[in-house]
């Protein structure tokens, strides 16, 4: 399987045969954009979770506070 | 059927399957992914007409397969949301406008890098995809412009249906005219565009697997965005308030 | 209480009449897009070149761009006031189908700002020195154009309504659709200075004009609902 | 600011009722407005919408209208519901709400002229009178950007009294009005009740109108 | 009585992180200019022609023309809104001199929607196929100009902003106005090409820059006191 | 809708005089709205401006605040013309008009940290404060575009709250106020003439407030 593999040296690898920066732009910009868009919606979640829990927090609070004064 | 469509349509439903789902999604867009770049960058043997650059093309026509869908998906997420007022559906289509652009400005640029091979130029307004493309990036983001301009999440919702059903039609239209436009161009022109270029078979059982993989990667990316938007629409739900508790 | 009420042609009618009594009142809804397209076709000459070949070779292109402009800009005025001093939620509570309310909204205003700017295009042509036999296409091509972009335009406005900052989004979501009628319209005046029958192209624009005046109409209106909400 | 209890007090139970609303329930942005909220509105009735600021009044009111979907609940109208017999209903309803529907370059004849033909046939005669008869006698072919508020106001109000519609509904009709324009206007609402007609009105005055129906919000 | 009176530097202050607190909000009002002028330059190839070479000759003048286009139909938001709900009253009677409040809105507008059309346009430079030795040309003429257009436009909204219908009116005044700077910043590019040094019409541009900055504010500041009377 | 009498009545003549208008003049398309019209506001009174619609109040409130130039006669601010001194006016001047100044994009919070800043330095707490007081806690971050018309008009007079200008000119601000609102605005009102500042405001409504003084146009 090994001999498959079209290149001979690492240096031949990262040149793909005089085009090395075209390919690895494509490469590296296709990284960048499956990697943001699975990375973000995950940060997201974890933002509006603590947001989330925050709020509630907050709520809690001022229902506490509203019920002391209606006392 | 309808009991399992207005089932689908709930938030809370969605959000409890796409989560028993989402790890085999994971699971299969890894493994293809895996497979697809490492045997384009590694096994991949050069095309004898266009060398290494053959690499790009799997990317480039993967990614350019894929946004094609978007419009078709935001009609039908459009239609739900007008016909049946499904909360779910406009959550899908908020986020499939938002990663359509994507899709269309990578398909842009990686299409740009491979033309600069190519064509020696990196844009050609000769070339009747890639003005088709430029387009159906403007129409998506102007679906986005008037999300994001509408202050009423309702009426947004409702607005952005109505201009993403409006918007495919004319995507169709412009599709067209544009093809019909540049061939009255093609002899004026320094490029041909050979889209029968002469690619063995193993070139095409890459793509193929590129093509899955971006679909599923389309899959994975639009259900975790749609979860969130689950999750900040019904803030008020007791089963997200639960949900809120039980993360860490 | 007295009074019957009114048919559906009446409504229109009034409609009709009434939004052309505000454009006349106004004047500038019916000298803006005019000027508007006669000063942005003569920024051409002075940014490109003043020279008559060059002129000639970018002139069909150069009015038709602008009319597209100056009738995708004039387009916001179409529900504004309406919708700002109330008068739209009146037409949205009216018993007539909203379709031809609609309707006689878009041809109202076609008449007060499309209407104008394509009868002086001739003149214009001239000026960008376009060769005398396409007057007559460009002059064509225009008058099947510019109402279907008024009503696909339309519909645009009527999304946009209740927004504060207005103008640019509405070109924004528009111009883009209205590429297909911008290539027809070019193609048709090119074939024409190629010595071909433009009436291929013409009779298809024909044809986005039909089914636009009978669909446009709808969306505007739903637009209308959403917006007004 | 909180769920309204339902309130609404008809006063005579042997009317025929033209509108009612049943199990009204609006939120928004996450604040209940209101959650069941019933009443019924006969024939013959002045009904006022009280309540505190951002309570929900001019929602309910978009609401009857149909200009605001976004409600559960029935509204019926004769006993059938609004959207099945939409012409007929709008036909036989007057609104006029916060922004009142005047276009600034036109006068108030032709204002009145384009929104009264929406509905029905009206004559030149008619409006003049009508606009005599809320104090805008000598503006009638002033535009109206030259109107004082309460002016622009009264232009709107001219048209209930041209109006056939058998129910009206009007949001703060009275905020830039004089005092006598108030009264007024109290007298032309108590003429509609007599002639078989129904209004609905929010306003935070208390109206001078007998046998007047309440209707609280929060 | 509590609080102090505060200075003119920090009330210049404060207006800026309003409106560009406002312009962040609403986020439209940066993306829409420059969504427009892409869209504006992409139908000229479609218009005219596909062609690289003919691109070239145009280049220049369609980009500055859109420039001017976004840069003139932006403009429309500066007062409108504040006007609408009243904060342009209270901006007229801070104790403040106006110039410098009046400034504050400029800057802040130029920030959010001239200057990100300038940072794109080498991009649709290339696009358009300028030849690359004018790209630095085109950027400095388009970052003079640009805040030019701005002050002066900003006199002819201030005179416009109680009117109804907006966009074309305001564009119907301005363009010709800043004709003069069209043609400098073109000439700017096109002796760039000819291989003669740009120098020169850059530093009138520069001239005019410095006039506007200091003259236009007061102009623009009368303008609002005449439109909210 | 007549020139106007003179009738300021103002309670007590020792005063210090803060406002004194002379031989005020104002004529709209030919209509006459007032015509030498003299009034004094002294420092501590509340002053309220009457007269049927289009009589000319808003007109005659722009023009004391120099929005409006189309009058003639004498305007003296503590003895001076207001020309000769605009600055030292403004900064002792609040308006608020029928458009109340709220942006609708923004929040109370941030409305009230720019308008205010215009005239001088505050801080969070004040504003924080001042909207609680009149009644919108727990809507200091919602943008003002989903307040209801009421609760936009609450925002604009916090800024009362917060102002240290000794003369507050209020063009009808009671139209949408609730009840509660209504009064608590009074109670602002009388605080402020407390205080030794002035007040001119006009509406329809009957003012509850101790030492008020008339002017009544039309
Ligand atoms: C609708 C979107 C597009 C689709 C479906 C698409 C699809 C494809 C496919 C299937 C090929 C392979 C043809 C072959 O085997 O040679 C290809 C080639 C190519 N694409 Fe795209 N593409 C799209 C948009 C673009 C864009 C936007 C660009 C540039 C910005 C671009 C630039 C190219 C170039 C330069 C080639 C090589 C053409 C050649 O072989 O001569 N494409 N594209
Ligand atoms: N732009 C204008 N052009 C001409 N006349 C005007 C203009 N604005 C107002 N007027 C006239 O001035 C008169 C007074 O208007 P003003 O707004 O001051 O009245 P007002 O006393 O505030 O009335 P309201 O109680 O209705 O608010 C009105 O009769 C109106 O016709
Ligand atoms: N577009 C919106 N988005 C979110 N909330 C809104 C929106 N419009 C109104 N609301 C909320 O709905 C509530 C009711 O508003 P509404 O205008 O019906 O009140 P109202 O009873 O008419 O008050 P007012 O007496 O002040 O006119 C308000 O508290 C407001 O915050
Ligand atoms: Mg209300
Ligand atoms: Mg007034």
């Amino acid at each position: 399987m090994l001999d498959a593999i079209q290149f001979s040296s690492f240096a031949e690898f990262v040149d793909m045969g005089g085009y090395g920066f075209n390919v690895w732009a494509v490469y590296g910009l296709f990284a960048v954009f499956v990697a943001i868009n699975l990375i973000l919606p995950l940060r997201k979640k974890q933002k509006i979770i603590r947001q989330l829990k925050r709020r509630m927090t907050l709520d809690a609070e001022i229902q506490s506070e509203d019920d002391s004064h209606g006392d | 059927m309808w009991v399992w469509f207005f089932k689908l349509g709930s938030p809370k439903w969605f959000y409890e399957l796409s989560g028993k789902w989402l790890p085999w999604l994971v699971a299969a867009m890894v493994i293809f992914m895996t497979i697809g770049l490492v045997w384009g960058l590694l096994f991949l043997p050069p095309d004898y007409q266009q060398g290494f650059t053959s690499r790009i093309l799997i990317v480039h026509v993967a990614v350019a397969g894929t946004s094609l869908a978007f419009f078709p998906l935001m009609f039908v997420a459009g239609t739900i949301t007008l016909v049946w007022r499904m909360k779910l559906a406009d959550m899908v289509a908020k986020n499939a406008a938002i990663l359509g652009a994507w899709f269309s400005f990578i398909t842009l640029a990686t299409g740009s890098l491979w033309g600069s091979v190519m064509w020696g130029t990196w844009w050609e307004w000769t070339d009747s995809r890639l003005v088709s493309m430029l387009f159906q990036l403007f129409l998506l983001l102007g679906v986005i412009s008037l999300r994001s301009a509408l202050e009423d999440s309702d009426a947004a919702a409702k607005a952005c249906a109505l201009l993403s059903i409006v918007g495919c039609i004319n995507v169709v239209i412009i599709k067209y005219s544009v093809e019909w436009w540049n061939t009255l161009h093609q002899v004026s022109s320094p490029v041909t565009t050979d889209t029968s270029s002469p690619n063995g078979p193993e070139f095409w059982i890459a793509t193929l697997i590129m093509i899955v993989a971006v679909y599923l990667f389309l899959t994975v990316s639009l259900i975790l965005s749609t979860r969130n938007e689950i999750l900040e629409r019904e803030r008020k739900a007791q089963w997200v308030k639960d949900l809120v508790l039980k993360a860490k | 209480m007295t009074g019957k009420q009114t048919t559906t042609s009446a409504a229109f009618l009034a409609t009709l009449k009434r939004d052309l009594l505000i454009a006349f009142k106004k004047k500038n809804d019916i000298v803006n897009p005019f000027m508007f397209f006669i000063i942005v076709v003569s920024l051409f000459p002075i940014g490109i070149s003043p020279e008559s070949d060059r002129l000639t070779e970018i002139a069909a292109g150069v009015i038709w761009i602008s009319v597209l402009l100056a009738s995708m800009l004039s387009m916001d005025n179409l529900y504004r006031s309406d919708f700002e001093d109330g008068s739209l939620e009146q037409l949205l509570l009216s018993p007539h189908p909203l379709f031809f309310l609609v309707l006689a909204k878009n041809i109202s205003h076609w008449l007060v700002s499309g209407l104008p700017v394509v009868l002086v295009s001739p003149l214009l042509a001239y000026m960008l020195a376009l060769p005398e036999e396409a007057y007559g296409t460009l002059f064509l091509s225009l008058l099947l154009g510019t109402p279907i972009m008024s009503l696909v335009g339309s519909i645009a406005v009527a999304l946009t309504v209740g927004l504060g900052s207005r103008g640019l989004i509405l070109a924004v979501i528009t111009l883009p659709m209205s590429v297909p009628v911008l290539i027809f319209g070019t193609l048709a005046v090119q074939s024409t200075l190629n010595s071909q029958s433009p009436l291929g192209y013409l009779s298809l624009m024909l044809v986005m004009l039909s089914v636009s005046v009978s669909l446009a109409p709808l969306a505007s209106a739903a637009a209308l609902r959403i917006s007004v909400n | 600011m909180s769920s309204a209890a339902p309130t609404a007090s008809s006063n005579s139970d042997t009317d025929t009722i033209m509108l009612a609303a049943r199990g009204l329930f609006c939120a928004r942005d996450d604040r209940v407005l209101f959650k069941n909220l019933n009443f019924d509105l006969p024939e013959g009735q002045v009904l006022q919408v009280q309540g505190s600021n951002g309570s929900g009044k001019t929602t309910l009111m978009r609401i009857l209208c149909g200009l605001n979907d976004g409600y559960e609940g029935s509204i019926k109208w004769y006993g059938q519901e609004i959207e099945d017999q939409a012409a007929n209903f709008f036909s036989s309803l007057l609104y006029i709400g916060h922004r009142v529907g005047v276009a600034k370059v036109l006068t108030p004849v032709e204002n009145l002229r384009w929104s009264c033909s929406l509905k029905q046939a009206v004559s030149d005669e008619e409006i003049m009178a009508a606009l005599k008869e809320v104090g805008l006698r000598g503006f009638e072919e002033s535009p109206c950007y030259t109107l004082s508020a309460g002016q622009q106001q009264r232009v709107s109000l001219a048209r209930l009294i041209i109006s056939p519609a058998s129910l009206w509904v009007l949001d703060e009709p009275f905020t830039t009005l004089d005092r006598k324009g108030v009264e007024r206007l109290e007298q032309i609402l108590q003429r509609q009740a007599q002639a078989g007609g129904s209004v609905m009105v929010t306003t935070h005055h208390s109206l001078n109108i007998p046998e007047l129906a309440m209707l609280s919000l929060g």
